[in-house]
């Protein structure tokens, strides 16, 4: 009836974070280039998660919104009560596991990604020596460390993961100091699950440390410390799920996408990277995308050195969504 | 004397309500001791504060050795000679004597060099004091040295000085005029405010007297005696409290080798005090402010506990009880300090009845106040000792000081204690209240109560007291009957000269 | 010359006056800031003040006002009566969170027993995980003087890092595919604080008006709040009076640490349903300033909260509708707090402008 | 060895926000004036002086811009709490929400903008000194200035009279104003340098140790310098030294962690709060003089 489809984005952090929120805005940015007058999109930032969610998404269903994009784990369950509420609104809810007829979830599968970082590493560094700056220690960041390990180790069978964990997403005073110390303790390549800039900062001043962009190119950094990044490109998924709606053709579906969609780009890597490591990278990006290859291919152990896949066998997606265990060869515990 | 040195014409300031200076004119000679006289709240401080600087003048001038006069601020006063110890020490505890002087003074020399000048000055004017000490570790009469050597310093044309003596005992007195004469023989003007009319008639050439912020008179006091000083301030004449009680039985408050330490920093312990009041009669404790009358009655009103056996009420042993514990037992206390202390400054009469009287006087049941009952109290409060206010929902705060004052104690002695302990009756109060209050205290031990009067006005004392101690240092002398007691023994009761007799004055 | 003069007694009429003034001028103020940012000031304020009780979508937005408004009202009248004796608990975010875990934690470990005592022990553990978190600054300031602002300040800090830890660890649901978060106790019926939510009724909405009602008849009739007033204005009067201030500093504190943590567990319990790692919202912070805004007088508080819920729910719509960012929103909250500061100056002073200027 | 002179290298890099902040807190509470808004301050300086860095391409003029506006937004305070008698508490808690959302807002558009870089400040010859060298005479300027600074506030506040002045005041306001002090105009002046000084450290986090804009992005350090007044009783070095010891305990956590001692990481992440009520707790049984006036408001009622 209407002309308009009304789109709604409920963000976690400001639309300015440089990562995370970022780019879901960006993505918001593109679907309002693509389809111009056809669409009105909203957003509110830094949502608390709870009851504040559940307004902000009631709220955008009661002014007439057609879809609804919640796009943080935490606002699993204020989508799921909120689309109960309105039927004929779908919802689209990002990195959760709970769906509806009116609940679509989708994420993407960043350790892909990491592999591919995981092989530069291995092959760049010199000190034999990685540092990796955890968030929380959720299956998504642990996934993330054992793929970047597995395929740091097969191309440099002596390297080692320094680990640090700042109880945060998103701290660029803490960030910064987590990457200085891995730095002081003899780093030369850091890994960061955390969305801020300030790890490429302090590897700069640094000087003679690589890095990798998260969640948003990080190209600023480019080409040194920056040597690729991954990025959460939502700008494919979002353009069709709203074109769905606009067709009449959207279903509650579970996507979890990689490289080959188009959802986790790998950033062009920069020059800094030989170009033998480059090729060799681009050709793993593209077996990954072609899905000729699973990062999680055995054999494989768990750190406790018990068997978890058995050669050739490939990781299913429930141990992977719930991944709770460290390869083999990785120090340290995963705090609880 | 050569002529006047500053000349005050018709100076004007008005407070909210009160006229406190109104067109008041007088002339200050060179050389020469000149009285400020007047009762609480006459405007004596208010002038000298108008000379200094502090406050400005509504109207009226002044003319310092025919310049015209009219500082702007503390340092214009300075730079025009005038110097001033205030009744109220603005001294910084935490600070030490050098430093305090140093923030007197206009152009304080180095630290080094201002020791050295602090001992020379000191030791011309028989004022012995440590410039490298605390302020707040000295006792009063040293404090106020440390004031006077501030002015010294500064070699003043016109030294200005409002109640210096309140704080000293009787010695201290002796040794201040000395200096003070010497000063004078040296050229020096001083403009000196005291209520003590025999030392003003022993030391002062001249005397203004204010009323209700108008000059009255002025006058040689040498030429004129006490009671005509006072019956000018006062304007007119005061009747003495009447004495009608004869102590007896066992006594209601024992006090017993109390020491407590002071909870104030610079504080002053209690050492070893002991002592007995029976039923119907009036313990008189005098000394020099600081030596231990705060904490003397902390520790009687149960905001400091002692230890076991040492304050008994009628036999039980209240030591380890407080303040509510010993209210039931009889013992009420009234504080010095009524703003904050003995009253809450922004709550009303009714809510400041309660404050002491809900349980005695029936205002709780189950924790909750009955608030008709308190009213009923403070107007009975306000009635029974005459307390001029609108009425109890008034706060605490716009009282007049005399007014608050009869409350508080009013407040203590409608609970019919059996013990009642008092700190500065009267202080700040005029006279026709302060002769009320001391009536209603010899009433009370009249009707078998047993009083404790703490009091630094030695002539209060000496009209109610039954028996008389100094507290010194923490210590209280030995008691003796206020029958016969001469002003010398009192002075040594309370210490003599605090070590200041070594000093000869050059 | 323009000066201040101490009036003898508070005024009447600027104790009621004070806060509408600071909130009209701070609507002034504000929406000069929402012009400077490209806005009309006129619908940005409509937005934020009217919309949420009187547009077309109000049936549900007034609701929500209760939701948002009764953990700070709540938390609020702890805080009030601490601010009133002088003692300054700005840790309730950090009780709130305690009392969240520790309410939250008696329902996950009976989960899935459905029982009638299990809510009420929920509320009680909640007051409890509070209190406690309170008495440690509580308990250091009376024994040792310590001071109750840093302390109550850290403690929040650190049960941030407890919080994560318990919903990545400890209170990880089960059957949450290791994803971090508990349960949701919104489907646990016999834990749940939910009475109505269309109503936008809890149990926090109740335990809010309640504790506006005890706060206002401690505080008006009973010993123990003419204490606690008594102790703030007046401290050494209060010593006299024969207020036992140690207990009083516990009491306070403890009250306002009881209260907050029964706000997190209404609120875990209820609105939000699960510990997740950032379940807390900044409630404890709000409270300070709901507290100020309502002049620490229970009647106030609850006006106060329900204007920083329309501050909160009007301040989202504005976003959504116009693209006004979430830091002039925030902005806008702490001119609110400096405006009833500085207008509460005329409460106790009166200005004398003088013409002659005096020499 | 290394990993030692890293950390005491690393720890004057934390410590010098820290001291900058609280150094500038001695000096208003020593005038008797309690500011808790901090934090407020510090977050202003940060995001004016990256600002003002970003668009002049002068990071140095970053920093005076920096000091100009935690001094600008202490003004209010000043304001609110000298001239309108507010409660210095709830002033310096509206402070600092005012300071967080007032950053935020001014801040929109220079998330993931890169600042200039800050020249290092190596002194020559001094750094070539072994573990001294790498520790004292690497770092860069702003740590000399923290350091200068701390040494200068102990010779004012010591030795000089407008010092002495300053401490008077704070100690009695009454006997300060009898003497013709301007209480009201020196207190002023003592918060607007307590708010320069937060604004420097801010900046100091946003241009040098991140570096980078992000909302909040001074994450509490404003709170801790306030207890590192306290824990230094009110006296310059012993805050700087204070400030040192903080920042050494977040340089070994992080170094522990990375080094995968078996610690749990949670513990580890509070022990920077919990260390600070430790020391609170210490300081406090040990008692020492806050300033008398701390916190009371002054009216000279003449
Ligand atoms: N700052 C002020 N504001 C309002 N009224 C004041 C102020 N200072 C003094 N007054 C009033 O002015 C009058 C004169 O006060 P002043 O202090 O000069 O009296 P005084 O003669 O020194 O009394 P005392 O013997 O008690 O020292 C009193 O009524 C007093 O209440
Ligand atoms: N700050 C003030 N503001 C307004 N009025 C005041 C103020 N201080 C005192 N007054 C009024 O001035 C008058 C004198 O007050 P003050 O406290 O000086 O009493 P006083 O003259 O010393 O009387 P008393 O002998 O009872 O102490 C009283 O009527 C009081 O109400
Ligand atoms: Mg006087
Ligand atoms: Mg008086």
């Amino acid at each position: 009836a209407q002309d308009k489809t009304k789109v709604g984005f409920v963000y976690v952090g400001p639309v300015g974070d440089g990562g995370w929120t970022y780019e879901h805005d960006k993505a918001r940015q593109a679907v309002v280039a693509k389809f111009g007058d056809k669409v009105e999109t909203v957003f509110v930032e830094s949502v608390p998660e709870g009851p504040d969610a559940e307004r902000v998404m009631t709220q955008m269903a009661l002014e007439g919104a057609d879809l609804i994009f919640t796009t943080s784990f935490g606002y699993m369950d204020p989508t799921i009560n909120v689309a109960a509420k309105f039927p004929k609104v779908k919802f689209e809810h990002a990195t959760g596991y709970k769906r509806a007829d009116n609940v679509s979830t989708y994420s993407a599968r960043f350790y892909e990604g990491r592999a591919v970082q995981g092989h530069i590493a291995g092959k760049m560094t010199k000190s034999n020596i990685i540092g990796y700056i955890g968030s929380y220690p959720i299956p998504e960041v642990i996934q993330g460390i054992n793929s970047a390990y597995i395929h740091a180790k097969k191309v440099n069978p002596n390297v080692q993961f320094k680990i640090v964990w700042a109880f945060t997403w998103f701290d660029p005073a803490k960030e910064a100091d987590a990457a200085k110390v891995l730095i002081e303790q003899g780093a030369d390549v850091i890994l960061q699950h955390t969305d801020s800039t300030a790890p490429q900062a302090a590897a700069k001043a640094a000087g003679n440390v690589i890095t990798f962009g998260q969640a948003s190119d990080m190209s600023e950094y480019a080409p040194l410390p920056r040597v690729s990044s991954i990025i959460d490109n939502w700008a494919p998924y979002y353009i069709a799920r709203v074109q769905a709606v606009m067709d009449g053709s959207w279903t509650s579906t579970d996507t979890w996408d990689g490289i080959g969609p188009g959802m986790v780009g790998i950033g062009e890597i920069s020059d800094a990277v030989p170009a033998d490591v480059k090729a060799e990278a681009l050709a793993m990006a593209d077996a990954l995308a072609k899905g000729t290859y699973h990062p999680f291919t055995g054999p494989l152990n768990k750190q406790d050195g018990s068997v978890w896949l058995k050669a050739g066998e490939k990781a299913d997606d429930g141990t992977l969504l719930g991944l709770n265990f460290y390869v083999e060869g990785i120090e340290g515990e995963i705090p609880k | 004397m050569t002529g006047t040195l500053l000349a005050i014409q018709g100076l004007t300031k008005a407070y909210p309500g009160v006229l406190a200076n109104d067109a008041v004119s007088f002339d200050i000679g060179t050389g020469e001791v000149h009285a400020l006289l007047g009762e609480n709240g006459a405007g004596k401080s208010t002038l000298v504060k108008m000379i200094y600087g502090l406050v400005k003048p509504d109207a009226g001038r002044m003319v310092m050795q025919g310049a015209p006069y009219a500082p702007n601020a503390p340092r214009a006063a300075r730079a025009a000679g005038v110097a001033m110890v205030f009744q109220h020490f603005s001294l910084f505890e935490a600070l030490t004597v050098a430093e305090n002087i140093a923030l007197g003074m206009e152009n304080p020399p180095a630290m080094r060099d201002l020791a050295t000048r602090i001992r020379t000055v000191s030791q011309t004017y028989g004022l012995p004091l440590d410039p490298a000490r605390v302020v707040g570790d000295l006792s009063a009469g040293e404090r106020q040295r440390v004031e006077i050597i501030r002015c010294l310093l500064q070699s003043p044309r016109l030294l200005i000085m409002d109640e210096p003596t309140s704080v000293l005992t009787p010695q201290e007195v002796a040794i201040l005029f000395e200096t003070l004469r010497k000063l004078r023989s040296e050229g020096v003007s001083i403009l000196y405010i005291s209520h003590k009319l025999e030392e003003i008639r022993a030391l002062c050439d001249t005397a203004t007297i204010l009323r209700g912020g108008r000059k009255v008179a002025t006058c040689t006091p040498a030429e004129k005696t006490a009671r005509d000083l006072a019956e000018m301030m006062v304007g007119a004449v005061l009747k003495v409290p009447e004495r009608h009680a004869a102590p007896s039985g066992d006594p209601l408050l024992k006090v017993t080798g109390l020491s407590v330490a002071s909870p104030a920093q610079f504080g002053t312990a209690l050492r070893d005090i002991s002592f007995a009041v029976r039923p119907g009669e009036v313990l008189g404790i005098g000394g020099v402010a600081g030596n231990g009358q705060d904490e003397l009655l902390l520790a009687l009103s149960g905001e400091l506990l002692s230890r076991r056996g040492m304050v008994t009420v009628a036999g039980q042993d209240v030591s380890r009880e407080g303040p509510v514990a010993r209210r039931a037992a009889g013992l009420l206390c009234a504080p010095e300090e009524r703003l904050g202390h003995a009253a809450a400054p922004d709550m009303s009469l009714t809510e400041n009845a309660a404050l002491t009287a809900a349980a005695r006087m029936g205002m709780l049941r189950q924790g909750f106040i009955n608030w008709v009952a308190a009213r009923g109290y403070a107007e009975k409060v306000i009635a029974a000792f005459d307390v001029r206010t609108p009425g109890p929902q008034v706060a605490a705060r716009a009282l007049s000081g005399g007014n608050l004052q009869k409350f508080v104690i009013g407040r203590e002695v409608l609970q019919a204690p059996r013990v009642l302990v008092v700190n500065q009756p009267t202080w700040g109060v005029d006279a026709a209240a302060a002769a009320a209050i001391r009536q209603a205290l010899l009433d009370l031990a009249a009707g078998g109560a047993a009083v404790v009067v703490i009091s630094q006005d030695l002539d209060e004392l000496m009209e109610i007291a039954d028996r008389f101690g100094a507290l010194n240092g923490g210590r209280l002398s030995a008691l003796r009957p206020t029958a016969g007691l001469s002003v010398d023994e009192i002075g040594l009761m309370m210490g003599g000269a605090h070590g200041m007799e070594v000093a000869h004055v050059g | 010359m323009i000066r201040l003069e101490k009036r003898r007694m508070p005024s009447q009429v600027w104790t009621w006056a004070a806060p509408v003034v600071a909130v009209l001028a701070t609507m002034v103020a504000g929406g000069a800031v929402f012009a400077a940012l490209g806005k009309d000031p006129l619908v940005a304020i409509r937005t934020i003040f009217w919309d949420p009780l009187f547009s077309e979508f109000a049936f549900y937005y007034r609701p929500q006002l209760m939701i948002k408004g009764a953990p700070l009202v709540l938390i609020a009248i702890g805080l009030s009566l601490g601010f009133r004796a002088g003692i300054w608990n700005i840790g309730a975010e950090g009780q709130y969170i305690m009392g969240a875990l520790a309410g939250a934690g008696v329902a996950l470990a009976a989960y899935p027993l459905e029982a009638a005592w299990l809510f009420p022990a929920m509320v009680i553990a909640g007051a409890l995980g509070g209190w406690a978190w309170a008495m440690i600054p509580g308990l250091l300031k009376v024994t040792l003087g310590t001071n109750e602002i840093l302390v109550s300040l850290m403690l929040v800090y650190v049960a941030e890092k407890i919080l994560a830890a318990m919903a990545l660890g400890l209170m990880k649901n089960p059957d949450g595919f290791g994803f971090p978060g508990s349960r949701n106790l919104q489907q646990y019926p016999s834990a749940t604080s939910w009475i109505d939510q269309a109503a936008g009724l809890h149990w926090g909405v109740a335990a809010a008006f309640i504790a506006v009602i005890a706060a206002y008849v401690l505080l008006s009739r009973h010993v123990l709040g003419f204490q606690i007033r008594l102790a703030g204005q007046a401290p050494r009067a209060a010593r006299f009076a024969g207020v036992n201030t140690a207990r009083l500093v516990l009491f306070c504190l403890g009250t306002s640490g009881a209260l907050a943590g029964m706000a997190g567990l209404f609120e875990v319990a209820g609105p939000s349903g699960v510990v997740s790692i950032d379940f807390n919202a900044g409630y404890g912070f709000t409270a300070i300033i709901v507290a100020f805004l309502g002049r620490l007088h229970p009647l106030g508080i609850l006006l106060a909260g329900g204007l920083m819920a329309l501050t909160y729910v009007g301040g989202d719509m504005a976003q959504a509708n116009l693209q006004l960012p979430k830091a002039a929103i925030q902005l806008f909250q702490g001119m609110m707090l400096f405006f009833l500061l500085a207008v509460d100056v005329f409460t106790n002073f009166r200005l004398r402008i003088n013409l002659r200027g005096a020499a | 060895m290394e990993m030692l002179i890293n950390i005491a290298a690393f720890m004057f890099v934390a410590a010098t926000p820290l001291t900058l902040a609280a150094i500038g807190e001695t000096v208003v509470e020593r005038a008797g004036v309690l500011n808790l808004g901090v934090e407020g301050m510090m977050i202003m300086g940060a995001i004016v002086g990256f600002m003002v860095a970003v668009n002049s391409g002068s990071p140095v003029l970053g920093l005076v811009m920096a000091a100009a506006g935690g001094m600008g937004l202490s003004l209010i305070f000043a304001f609110v709490t000298q001239v309108a008698l507010a409660n210095q508490v709830a002033s310096g808690l509206a402070l600092t929400l005012f300071g967080l959302g007032l950053s935020a807002l001014l801040g929109q558009g220079y998330q993931g903008v890169k600042p200039p870089a800050f020249p290092q400040g190596d002194i020559p010859l001094l750094a070539d000194i072994p573990v001294l060298g790498p520790i004292l005479f690497q770092q860069d300027p702003v740590v000399y200035l923290a350091i200068a600074l701390t040494v200068a506030v102990f010779v004012f506040l010591r030795f000089s009279r407008a010092g002495l002045v300053l401490r008077a005041v704070g100690e009695n306001h009454d006997a300060a104003h009898a003497l013709g002090y301007k209480v009201v105009r020196i207190r002023i002046a003592a918060i607007a340098f307590g708010g320069a000084c937060a604004g420097l450290g801010g900046a100091y986090i946003s241009l040098i140790r991140v570096p980078q804009w992000t909302e909040g992005m001074t994450a509490g350090i404003g709170w801790i310098a306030l207890a590192l007044v306290v824990f230094g009783a009110w006296r310059p070095l012993l805050v700087g030294l204070g400030a040192c010891i903080f920042g050494g305990i977040e340089a070994v956590q992080l170094n522990l962690q990375a080094a995968g001692v078996a610690i749990p990481v949670s513990l580890l992440a509070m022990s920077p709060y919990l260390i600070t009520i430790l020391v609170l707790v210490i300081m406090s049984a040990v008692r020492t003089g806050a300033p008398a006036s701390l916190g009371r408001p002054f009216h000279a009622s003449s």
